[in-house]
């Protein structure tokens, strides 16, 4: 006896990612979903894609320096990035990764301040981050859970679900194609479509878990999970900020409304390295590589904007000299870190500092005097 | 096999174990479950914020009814019946935390805070440093632990030791109805997470509890009984066992001197240190494995502090080296006061 | 912008369970699935429920007497356990949770044997446990990895996909509908269908996790996780044992021939409590007990057979009379279980056990030795 | 902020940690990292049932490639590029280590270790025990750990105390690159499982290794530097750190001995003891916190065994009870030899 019930690995329409701009730079009509901005908005996401850019650019640079200890870039992911943070609205949550430095961008963190952790002179938290915007994560997937409970934090602050819209909020988390592998996030899927919390499960599938394609850890399209779990999985083209977004808002909408749980899967591309210390012509090839350099997600939108109009060379101009300032900015911002005094960390255990700690840090101050006394 | 039967039936501990009650205002005669049930509705009715969550918890009460009739008064959206995942519950815990509440979070058994493991140690004890301080998560963690109760296996475990190593948590545990009261409530009034153990083999045991009384210092070990020949230094389910074993250590003419830590995380070794000064002998009980078990941090803190005053070296009773074993031999595994008598023996003997 | 992509709350014929046969007794057509024994196959399945019911009923009435510590009752389950284990063949495996015990006894478990763990004389393990069973777990969800690393192995071994069908193997590991929250459920299925493993997840969605219903786990129907993963899920009447057995036959014969993982859902409940130390009255209603009673599992299959003439009172006096030998056997066997002894421990840790463990069995054999002087 | 900078820049340490090669044949003068490799080489050559398992360690050879060009050797079915989840790799080797496979998983760092909590300390650490010896888990797992890689967080913890802890499992350390060698391969050879923890600021330090000598047994520590005045105890990245002290302590006239523990369950507690009679004096140094570190596990040991030949407290020279600090500090953070040495001036003033 042999039938298929529910053999879902053939392809199916929603397979192919929404897209609303080709690489070419055409818009695309879809029957769902459109993009609701004006040129001008999509100028506006243009100068955060090429800004955002230029802080990964620069961050690299200043690792390759010796400045920095690592940074995990972010190239070919500004659309995923941009065309999500845009749709994001307060009172929303962004519960972020480690890539996320696009998104932070748009959620107003000031660039320097990422660059502590990767300087080694903080942890994961930074000055000016908002109250709306977490700390970065490096377990992977473990984020995805705190995301959940954030959500349901928001349902019982009656914060779901308001006439209102203005009154209602949802959480974005980020997360990788390898992060899916994880139980945390799975058990978050579960949790979140159990509670039907207001969670937007945002996944960049950049094809790449270090040197792991993403078959290794999904023969499916990972926006089929969500519907095991019940709730709604889309795919979009990841570089295609339009897309991104539209999709991205109808997401936190339903979400807001008290609809659940949704899953975005951004279809786009790592180009760089997993981070500074990675070597990726150990496992994928450059055509590959070139492959995806032609769906670039900024050249597509500058294509459409300049045959659009909406931008010139006076405006381009403007932007390079924005971003040279910011990236000069970044560097003597990182240089000027201040250096972290191992004597402050034993405040930071807990919020009232017990007895052990405090005789530690004592005998560590001495024992550093101890030196000085001795030149 | 116990040679002190009499002196476990007759049970002269009891007296000594309970904390007197101050006042006869609000005195009342519970035990520790129903203790630990009266501690969590003060909290849920004096904080708006105080989340209870867990498997089970809701309609049941828990499988040990620490929660019951809990729901009914404070509804679904206080007293949460999580799906079936202990790193989801810790997990979404951590977000509710970081959003203004204060989770309660009851891990069914001992043998089940694994799967939690990670979101305990790189998560919850960690995100205030992780974020110098912007975040904090103030969360309990009560966990039914230890065995004697003749379960199965993963249902007789003493994790303390994982918990009490890793900075960032607080690990706690009351042994009597009484503690049990307040200790519950100043953990969840803690502004840092605490895991909270709660001895199993106790919860039926009966004591006064004095609801009106106030607070001790949470952090602090109590001296249950004073004494001046060793001092036997236990938590939790042990402390019963101790004070059985000075009882009838006090019949052949010995002063045990008898600490119940309350504190695993951050330790009162102050206090310890005092006693061990005094008495010159110390002794560590717990039902915990040996290798690595909270006896071995005492033991090294003591000598090191204690060095010139230890007449002996500090010895250690535990569960032996071997996972929980079947509960037929559960008794033979455990430390009895046979067993806390015959190390006094060996440390009188130095 | 709205619509509904991927939503999957919304029932599908799916939804409802494989019957073949019917609470009355009347067996069904399915355009898939039929069952291919004959009544005397069946009157088989029915003396190993029956037999099942009684081990399980003796059980309880030893815990109830003080002799076992716990019982965790198959009372309900029976054409779930029967049926999917008699579609079991060597070499396939069995990885079982802890109230498998009509599974156990399908695979020649020695009931007696079983009480051993209950007892507190032993561990998850007995003497009478073939090779191909595995011990009882109780970390809810931990052996659904083992056995997806299990058919891993067959897959090294080359027993998948041989012409030969005799020479293919599969594994089928048995867990809850509360499993399935777990994270170590959704990694197993993860890597299953990342590994096209050979595996048969068989949820027994038995309506409760202990006092929490199955909407406490999941708002969509469980059998439908396995389509978010890319492998087939199926929902069967786990109280009709033709279909079980002929659904379990498919999945494993499927698994066996490499066609990768299948999550079977057993649609049945527990009539009696979780375990003997549970109170289900405090969660669930009589009338929701009265209505699943009418669905029992033996009663329908029981009505058929008489119906049949493939049964008739001497075969079910005999039947009786087997089932009291069985429940004899089981009240001595359980009170003639050897008393373990501690000192026999220490050498179960390890393969080698190491000097510690040598000296403080020694330590412990000398204290006890001074009690039997002291007398 | 060191006093013995010239010590270290010198590095007469580095001949003293090394192991004497014992005959020319076969001696290579390799990295940690290349040692590992070639050890992993030799168990999977010399036994089809050795399969190599976790993330990245196939075609990019594992972000330390320890497991570098194995794949290309062995293929894909024995070097296994694993989905990213690491309950899950080490619950599906359980399953392989049943069914007749040997197992031996890479956790990427240290700090990702946690997820798999409870598939190593309930089932791991426990098969055997759980089925009465029936069934075994022969199965390896090697953790990069510790810190002074300059790292982000979770990249630099030690977690060897929660493993030591667990019985069951067994945990060894290797220091130099010819112990990496023939250990990995003792390791992989045992029945029980061990957890392999790898020093990975010491991955590209070179030393000589005879790839023909004979294994040594894998739970003896060694003396690396005999000694009459103290012992210092350490194991992994920390003993080249003693070694560094007991060079710089001969300049002022004291004598150190150092022991590398190599393995830390079971404890080779007898060669401890036997150093510490003889010098009265024991020091343990580990970059995990202090707080039930595996000091403190020595200590309680050390104090109960040698009583009366201590003339000193054993002390301890440890992480500080923090969560790994931002690299920027973390060399403050470390044990370095001026914190041993003033360990050791501690030690002997008693
Ligand atoms: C629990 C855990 N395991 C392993 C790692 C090491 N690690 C860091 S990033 C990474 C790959 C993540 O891939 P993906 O989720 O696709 O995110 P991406 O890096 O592509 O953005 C791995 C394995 C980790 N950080 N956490
Ligand atoms: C990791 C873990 N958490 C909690 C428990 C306690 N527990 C035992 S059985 C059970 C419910 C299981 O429900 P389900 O998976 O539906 O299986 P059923 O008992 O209904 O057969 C729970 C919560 C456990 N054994 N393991
Ligand atoms: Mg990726
Ligand atoms: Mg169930």
């Amino acid at each position: 006896m042999t039938q298929s019930a529910g053999n879902n690995r053939e392809p199916s329409v929603a397979d192919v990612p929404i897209q609303l701009l080709d690489p070419s730079g055409r818009r695309l009509d879809h029957p769902d979903f459109h993009y609701d901005g004006t040129d001008a908005d999509l100028a506006a996401s243009l100068r955060d894609m090429v800004l955002a850019r230029r802080i990964d650019a620069e961050a690299t640079a200043l690792q390759r320096k010796g400045e920095l200890g690592l940074w995990p870039p972010l190239l070919g992911q500004e659309a995923a990035q941009i065309g999500s943070a845009r749709a994001v609205r307060d009172p929303d949550l962004v519960v972020p990764s480690y890539r996320e430095h696009g998104v932070a961008w748009c959620r107003g963190v000031d660039p320097v301040d990422l660059l502590t952790t990767f300087r080694g002179t903080g942890m994961t938290d930074w000055p000016s981050r908002p109250d709306t915007f977490y700390p970065y994560a490096f377990v992977i997937g473990s984020q995805t859970l705190h995301a959940v409970g954030m959500a349901m934090a928001q349902q019982r602050d009656g914060a779901v679900g308001n006439d209102d819209p203005d009154a209602n909020g949802a959480v974005i988390v980020y997360f990788g194609d390898g992060a899916t592998s994880q139980g945390d996030v799975n058990e978050a899927f579960g949790f979140a479509a159990a509670t039907s919390a207001p969670v937007v499960f945002f996944c960049q599938n950049n094809q790449w878990a270090i040197s792991e394609p993403a078959i290794v850890q999904s023969r499916v399209p990972l926006y089929r999970r969500a519907a095991g779990f019940g709730f709604p999985g889309v795919r979009v083209d990841g570089n295609d900020v339009l897309a991104v977004q539209a999709v991205t808002e109808w997401a936190l909408d339903l979400a807001r409304r008290g609809g659940g749980p949704v899953l975005v899967e951004a279809f786009t591309y790592r180009m760089g390295a997993h981070t500074t210390s990675d070597d990726p012509t150990k496992y994928r090839t450059s055509d590959e590589v070139a492959e995806w350099r032609a769906k670039d997600p900024i050249d597509r939108l500058r294509a459409y904007l300049t045959a659009a109009g909406a931008i010139d060379d006076a405006w381009e101009a403007a932007l390079v000299a924005e971003a040279d300032a910011l990236a000069a900015r970044l560097r003597d911002g990182c240089v000027s870190l201040p250096e972290p005094d191992l004597a402050d960390f034993w405040d930071l255990v807990y919020a009232n500092t017990p007895d052990l700690l405090v005789r530690q840090r004592e005998e560590f101050l001495a024992y550093e005097a101890s030196f000085e006394e001795a030149r | 096999m116990s040679m002190h039967e009499t002196a476990i039936g007759t049970d002269p501990a009891a007296s000594a174990i309970e904390v007197p009650a101050a006042s006869a205002t609000g005195v009342q005669r519970l035990t520790m479950a129903k203790a630990l049930n009266a501690g969590l509705r003060e909290a849920l009715s004096g904080d708006d914020k105080v989340l209870l969550y867990g498997e089970d918890i809701g309609a049941l009460g828990g499988v040990f009814r620490i929660t019951e009739g809990l729901q009914a008064t404070f509804g679904t959206d206080r007293v949460i019946d999580s799906p079936l995942a202990e790193s989801g519950i810790v997990g979404t815990a951590v977000g509710l935390a970081l959003r203004g509440y204060r989770p309660v979070v009851e891990i069914q058994f001992d043998g089940f805070v694994y799967p939690a493991f990670d979101q305990i140690v790189s998560q919850v004890s960690r995100l205030r440093f992780r974020t110098h301080g912007a975040l904090g998560v103030p969360m309990v963690i009560r966990i039914p632990y230890g065995g004697g109760i003749g379960a199965i296996e993963h249902h007789s475990e003493s994790p303390e030791a994982y918990f009490a190593h890793t900075p960032g948590l607080k690990v706690v545990t009351c042994s009597n109805p009484s503690d049990a009261y307040w200790m519950i409530q100043q953990a969840i009034a803690d502004d840092d997470p605490v895991v909270f153990l709660e001895p199993k083999r106790r919860y039926q045991e009966k004591g006064e509890v004095d609801v009106s009384a106030p607070p001790l210092p949470l952090y602090a070990s109590r001296t249950v009984k004073p004494g001046t020949d060793a001092t036997l230094l236990s938590y939790g389910p042990m402390v019963r066992t101790c004070v059985q074993a000075a009882v009838a250590a006090a019949d052949e003419g010995r002063n045990l001197e008898v600490i119940d830590l309350r504190s695993l995380s951050p330790l009162d070794d102050a206090a310890v240190f005092a006693s061990v000064r005094r008495t010159g002998r110390a002794i560590v009980v717990h039902e915990a494995v040996g290798t690595l078990g909270i006896g071995a941090e005492l033991a090294a803190r003591i000598q090191a502090e204690c060095f010139y005053e230890l007449q002996a070296p500090v010895l250690r009773v535990t569960g032996y080296d071997l996972p929980y074993p079947p509960s037929r031999v559960e008794e033979g595994y455990l430390p009895d006061l046979d067993r806390v008598l015959d190390a006094v023996d060996r440390s009188l003997a130095y």
